[in-house]
């Protein structure tokens, strides 16, 4: 049979956060159409800020997504500490990187274990899978546990944590509970280690393709909360110039909207920020990824999930040694003076590039808000990808085997599709 | 020191279905020190405790056979009771008691003995006709008033019918609202009063049911001549410790569960029938 | 319930930012015990998908904020023996019900989205009770793990789970935190707020904003007037109401009334 | 007893030492959060030293004073009682076996080290005698016996009343009188000791006791009218059972009711309060089960439930239970009024409502009727 329509639609993609569809319509050996639909509503977020206090700010962008929160709170706090020209002091960035650790540890091991993994080894899902690896399963609860625990020392709990404020925390760990955690994370190394070497030993496949890598660049640190936002093809601009360089445009199937930098998709998330900062890795990790014999930059998306891991490691060493001495400061925060402003914030968000810009008035009012969830920078590479890699498997594969692949391609970006719905339900209007 | 807040096991020798949906449970606590120690008078609640549910205060009552140390009567109507009613014999619950002060029977020995209840059925009055009738020798006149908002909602009639025959027994019925064919007397309670024959001198009366049934009997009682000293009720408030500690079962300076939950009608009578307490 | 069949389990989905969610996939080693007592189904986060499948518990996270999923709402009650909301946007419509509180969905459609006319949601995001009867609400944003196992585990053992309607006050003294409202001053939201969260804000030495939505018996109207002695402005203490769950009374009222909303209350 | 004598301030830090000597761990006043707070003290220097503070309805600040002194306080939120009736604790434990067979144990065993509270204030020591007779004398509490039988208690006599203090009034303060093993009162330059027990005569003997001035007397006498002078509120009288009863209808309890937000936080820092729910906590596998006791208050709904209807369902009824009990009926259980005139319930109530104002109005018109 030449002519061959298929639509490859799962009622929702499974294991991604948020809801999602793809829609492929192949004609012999063409893909004639390629659509990831997001299709989560709406939830309008850059307009309920405005007319909210500044402060109302991390407690109303956390809920964006409850997977990763504190990016959220972190870009919008950034952007408004710049706005209103205040500095938060050593300790308060120190343990903000802490903070932000905890989420990558948490997020990371959360995908990599409950979503990615149970696809490379051919389970339908972790409970599946535990039956069979419950080392590997409970490696991985346990650094999410600890991810969570980290979130929870400064935000009281790990989903919308409560902590964060523009000028730093509300309130300051007590030495006792920083020391039980850095024992946690002491103990914790060799485990990470040892997740590293895991995912570098998964059956994963063995694809290279184009693409181009964004993410944020520190003059010495892996990039986390600071930076200036670089891509692999020469793109090397501070955080307020983000918006002149992309674009985003919103198509019929998606309440998500589609970014692009200079008319083309790029990647951001993990993978991106490997491939830009490889050299920023501190030693001890650098040399753990040397011994799996991966190189970086790869050119190969599916070791997203080695750098995922790669990271887990980076954030439970940096975590232990940023608590390490840990002191309660004076002041857990710096008041802020609220102005007139208008400043951007960006941070890297376990998925990536995340950029929030406001415009505040002197009584601190936020007038306007602007947000770029990674999820949506990443959607049109996520189509340029599958489109690649469904033809180099072979479009003439069943139904259940392409399903499948395209599934894969898809979770190893770990999509959050509730993020990207800062805009989203789409009917699809399919012509014929 | 014994903690008074540990329960103690014990099994379910049988489950007896009563009308409706109630349910009688007897039961007979596993350790032979607890079981040989354990007494209880007529008018005592136990804690009852349903594994991983919850505890909740249910009086204690005698039921036919010896092998038991004592039985419960349960009407299920929330979530521990209904979970309750899917108990068989041999599941095991925890019990903590008896607490409370119970009915002044020996008080009442020698003189008539007046039995008002309301609504669905009631427990601890239930002890007290038993114990009139297992020593009838010792009481004059045994009246059993008993009121319901509608006659359907009258369970037990073979009981009553029963008592009925029971030497030197009267059995009075009343339903606010009764179906064509009911027998009993349409109205309140207290319509009753007029036909109920008993010494207004020296009977005693013991009371429980709905609050506004229980005051209101006792003013017409008092109006009648009967001495408020008399006249006895058992009362019903939120109960979690059951020691006096926990506060819930405050009824103005009393504490229900162990000042009561049986009360002399003028300790209470000043409170009884206010909203709010 | 040894060797009855297994319970069987869905999450679903609607409007909501997956946090809720999150709920059972952090619980650790916890998620695998309780894989053993119960038959996940359906929780597409996880794995399982099978929306439609008869169960005995199904967990609601999200609002209904489009036609599709006001049906997919109906189809779900009627598969489901048991049915949980978690979380603010399931039982109240949650943040993304701030867009019911003006008439300006369809200006908001036009201001994000080039294309306007791909978007078809409703006017409103609304709680799930508002479309379907609910057997038990979980408020709190997000929900918490320890309320969602004990609800589990009281269904297990045939019972309802029991409903934690006292003030954020009371658990917030119970920690022995001292009072931010009192001590500095702060708008805090625990008197008239749901306990659940364990006080975790005033623990953190700063205002509760009532994520876990009304407490009992809740006095907005004398909470509202503190707040004004305490110098909030009305719009500020209008937005105090209006936020995580300003889609629930009393709180819609409340803020409606501190900004003036409703004619001849207005300040 | 006879020991009575003069330590200077800086022969405080002997007193901690000497305690932990004799086995006590040691809690005292700390600031925390911005409130002074009971805490693990682990030197004399956790104490508040040149700490005041400002108390009114609804309204607590502390500040910076121009001196030493380290007690120139009156009570924060917190006095001794989360320290005994603790606000959460496990009452037992259970267990299922496969065959259905219960098992119980008692619950958690508390910390059985003895303690030592610093700082106790003659309220508190007021409010512990109410509170033992709670939870002692007619069905002992297995728990709070055995924290309260290792209690050594320090007392401090009040020299700073706040604006929301009436201890006087209701004879319960602001010196301590008994009730202690040790009594502090505290002067410019140190404090005036005395034992109250033997056991206080003990840790005393080996403090550097120096005789007590004349000078050092009058100043103590100074301060302590200064304190009874510094009072400005007081309850309409020490027995108001009667008073509240005969106004059970009064229109104030609606008045009030329309402030009151039904929070708990009035009963909850009262010292002598007592309620508290039961809660059960079963395992997630439903093997095992804790039986845990928790702070409740007549301010919630589930106090007064019984099925199918909540007695006190509406806020006029709830406050009036509480002011009822706590100067009415207290008298009938425990021989005097619930009130030790600590100020806490209004200084920490949210909205400020002041019970001595409250138990004015509506007392005031009993004699009218
Ligand atoms: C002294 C005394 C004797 C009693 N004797 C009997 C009896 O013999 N048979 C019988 O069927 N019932 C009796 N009851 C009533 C019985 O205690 C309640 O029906 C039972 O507590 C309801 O619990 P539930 O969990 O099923 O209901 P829910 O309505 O779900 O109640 C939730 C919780 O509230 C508390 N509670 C609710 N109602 C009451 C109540 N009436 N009294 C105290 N606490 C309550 C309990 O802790 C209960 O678990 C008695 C009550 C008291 C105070
Ligand atoms: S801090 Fe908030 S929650 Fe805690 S007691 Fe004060 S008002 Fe209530
Ligand atoms: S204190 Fe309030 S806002 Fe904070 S977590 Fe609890 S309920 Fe939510
Ligand atoms: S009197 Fe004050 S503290 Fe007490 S319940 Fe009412 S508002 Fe809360």
């Amino acid at each position: 049979m030449s002519e061959r329509r298929i639509r490859i639609e799962t009622p929702a993609l499974t294991r991604v956060e948020g809801e999602g569809r793809l829609d492929v319509d192949i004609r012999g050996d063409r893909i004639h159409r390629l659509h990831l639909d997001i299709f989560e509503p709406p939830r309008y977020f850059e307009k309920f800020l405005e007319g909210r206090h500044y402060s109302e700010v991390p407690d109303t962008v956390a809920r964006i997504c409850g997977i990763c929160p504190v990016a959220y709170q972190m870009s919008a706090v950034q952007a408004l500490e710049s706005a209103f020209g205040i500095r938060p002091s050593p300790w308060v960035e120190a343990m903000r990187r802490v903070f932000y650790c905890g989420e990558w540890i948490q997020s990371h091991a959360l995908h990599i274990h409950l979503l990615a993994a149970p696809d490379f080894l051919g389970f339908d899902d972790v409970m599946a899978m535990a039956r069979e690896h419950p080392a590997t399963v409970n490696r991985g609860l346990s650094l999410q546990g600890l991810g969570n625990a980290l979130i929870a020392l400064f935000g009281a709990r790990s989903v919308h944590p409560v902590g964060a404020r523009v000028g730093g925390f509300h309130h300051a760990p007590t030495p006792a509970e920083v020391a039980a955690l850095v024992e946690r994370l002491e103990a914790a190394i060799p485990e990470a280690e040892a997740l590293v070497r895991w995912t570098a030993e998964l059956p994963l496949p063995d694809e290279a393709q184009e693409f181009t890598s964004v993410a944020l660049r520190h003059e010495r640190e892996y990039p986390m909360v600071a930076g200036r936002i670089v891509s692999s093809a020469g793109l090397d601009v501070a955080a307020e110039a983000f918006d002149e360089h992309m674009q985003e445009r919103h198509e019929p199937h998606s309440t998500a909207l589609f970014a692009a930098i200079d008319g083309e998709p790029y990647l951001v998330g993990p993978l991106a920020r490997l491939n830009l900062n490889r050299d920023r890795l501190p030693a001890a990790v650098a040399a753990v990824l040397s011994e799996t014999g991966i190189g970086f930059p790869s050119a190969n998306m599916y070791h997203s999930v080695v750098a995922r891991a790669v990271e887990i490691l980076f954030a439970v060493r940096e975590a232990r040694d940023l608590l390490a001495g840990y002191r309660e400061p004076d002041s857990p925060w710096v008041a802020a003076s609220p102005r007139a402003g208008d400043a951007a914030g960006a941070t890297e968000a376990p998925r990536g590039l995340l950029w929030h810009r406001y415009r505040t008035d002197d009584a601190g009012l936020i007038r306007h808000a602007r947000i770029v969830p990674p999820t949506s920078q990443n959607q049109a590479r996520i189509e340029q990808d599958l489109h690649a890699a469904l033809r180099a498997g072979g479009l003439d594969r069943p139904d259940d085997a392409l399903r499948r692949h395209a599934e894969t391609v898809i979770r190893n970006y770990d999509p959050c599709i509730s993020c990207a719905t800062h805009f989203i339900d789409l009917r699809v209007e399919r012509g014929s | 020191m014994t903690d008074p807040y540990l329960p103690r096991e014990a099994e379910i020798l049988e489950r007896v279905d009563e009308a409706g949906s109630i349910f009688s449970l007897r039961l007979a606590l596993t350790d032979p020190r607890a079981r040989a120690d354990y007494a209880f008078a007529p008018g005592q609640f136990n804690m009852v405790y349903l594994f991983g549910v919850g505890e909740v205060p249910i009086s204690v009552v005698r039921l036919r056979g010896e092998d038991a140390d004592f039985a419960h009567t349960i009407r299920p109507v929330g979530r521990v009771t209904r979970a309750m009613a899917e108990l068989r014999a041999g599941d095991r619950l925890g019990i903590r008691g008896p607490f409370g002060r119970g009915w002044p029977l020996e008080l009442a020995e020698g003189g008539d003995v007046v039995v008002i209840t309301g609504g669905l059925g009631c427990a601890p009055a239930v002890t007290v006709v038993h114990h009139v009738l297992a020593n009838r020798e010792r009481f004059g006149r045994l009246v059993i008033m008993q009121g319901v908002k509608h006659s359907d909602d009258l369970i037990w009639a073979e009981q009553y019918a029963r008592w009925r025959e029971a030497p030197d027994t009267r059995v009075l019925l009343a339903a606010d609202q009764a179906r064509p064919g009911w027998t009993g007397q349409q109205g309140l309670i207290t319509t009753l009063f007029d036909q109920a024959e008993f010494d207004r001198g020296r009977a005693t009366v013991m009371m429980c049911g709905p609050e506004p049934m229980m005051v209101a009997s006792a003013r017409r009682l008092v109006d009648d001549g009967v001495e408020a000293g008399r006249i006895w009720l058992s009362m019903e408030r939120n109960m979690q410790c059951a020691a006096g500690h926990c506060g819930h079962c405050q009824f103005g300076p009393r504490f229900v569960c162990r000042d009561g939950p049986v009360f002399h009608y003028p300790e209470v009578a000043g409170l009884l029938g206010v909203r709010g307490f | 319930m040894t060797d009855e069949r297994k319970p069987r389990v869905a999450v679903h989905k609607f409007s909501s930012c997956d946090g809720c969610q999150l709920a059972f996939l952090n619980l650790g080693p916890d998620l695998l015990r309780l894989a053993e007592l119960v038959e996940i189904v359906h929780f597409a986060e996880a794995g399982p998908s099978n929306p439609d499948a008869d169960v005995d518990i199904a967990f609601i996270e999200g609002s209904v904020s489009t036609p599709d999923e006001r049906e997919r709402l109906r189809r779900i009650r009627a598969h489901s023996g048991f049915l949980v909301t978690i979380g603010a946007c399931a039982t109240s419509g949650g943040l993304q019900a701030l867009r019911n509180l003006r008439d300006s969905e369809s200006e908001w459609r036009e201001a994000i989205y080039a294309r306007p006319e791909y978007i078809d949601s409703l006017a409103h995001a609304t709680a799930i009770r508002e479309h379907a009867r609910v057997d038990l609400e979980l408020w709190g944003c997000p929900v918490d793990g320890r309320q969602v196992l004990a609800a589990v585990r009281a269904l297990l053992f045939g019972v309802p789970p029991v409903e934690e309607r006292d003030k954020v006050c009371l658990e917030c003294k119970r920690h022995q935190t001292v009072c931010v409202m009192v001590a500095r001053g702060e708008p805090c939201m625990g008197p008239v707020t749901r306990t659940g969260c364990g006080a975790l804000c005033p623990r953190f030495g700063r205002d509760c904003y009532a994520c876990y939505g009304p407490a009992e018996g809740a006095n907005t109207t004398s909470l509202a007037h503190r707040f004004e002695g305490l110098g909030l402005a009305p719009e500020a203490v209008a937005r105090r109401f209006h936020f995580i769950h300003s889609g629930q009374e009393p709180f819609t009222g409340a803020g409606n009334e501190a900004a003036g909303i409703i004619p001849g209350k207005a300040r | 007893m006879s020991i009575y004598g003069f330590l200077h301030r800086s022969a405080l830090k002997q007193l901690p030492e000497c305690l932990n000597e004799a086995g006590y761990r040691c809690i005292g006043p700390r600031v925390r959060e911005g409130a002074v707070t009971f805490g693990e003290l682990t030197s004399i220097d956790d104490l508040p030293r040149g700490v005041g503070d400002e108390q009114r309805p609804a309204h607590y600040r502390l500040g910076e004073r121009e001196d030493e002194r380290l007690f120139a306080w009156a009570v924060g939120p917190q006095g001794l009682k989360s320290w005994l009736f603790t606000p959460r604790e496990t009452l037992w434990r259970s267990r299922r076996d496969d065959d259905g067979r219960l098992y119980f144990e008692t619950g958690s065993p508390a910390d059985d080290r003895p303690l030592a509270a610093i700082g106790v204030r003659a309220c508190d020591l007021a409010a512990l005698r109410l509170q033992d007779a709670h939870f002692l004398e007619r069905e002992p509490d297995p728990g709070y016996r055995k924290r309260r039988a290792g209690l050594f208690l320090v007392a401090v006599d009040c020299t700073h009343p706040a604006e929301t203090c009436f201890c006087h009034s209701t004879g319960d303060g602001p010196a301590c009188e008994s009730g202690f093993d040790l009594a502090l009162h505290e002067l410019d330059d140190g404090f005036i000791v005395h034992a109250g027990s033997e056991a206080g005569e003990r840790v005393a003997a080996r403090l550097p006791l120096l005789p007590v001035g004349e000078e050092q007397e009058a100043a103590r006498r100074d301060q302590q009218r200064a304190a009874i002078d510094a009072q400005q509120r007081a309850l309409p009288g020490r027995n108001l059972r009667d008073a509240l009863f005969a106004n059970l209808d009064h229109e104030r309890w609606q008045a009030v009711a329309e402030r009151c937000l039904s929070c708990a936080n009035c009963t909850s820092v009262c010292p002598t309060c007592f309620c508290h729910s039961h809660e059960e906590v079963p395992d997630l596998d439903g093997r095992t089960s804790e039986h845990l006791r928790q702070w409740d208050s007549c301010f919630t709904e589930g106090h007064s439930y019984i099925h199918g209807i909540v007695i006190r369902a509406e806020t006029p009824e709830r406050y009036r239970q509480w002011l009822t009990h706590k100067l009415g009926s207290w008298h009938d259980q425990y021989g005097r009024s619930g009130c030790v005139g600590c100020g806490r319930c209004i200084t920490w109530c949210p909205v400020g409502i002041d019970l001595t104002e409250e138990a004015t109005v509506i007392c005031a018109e009993a004699g009218d009727d």
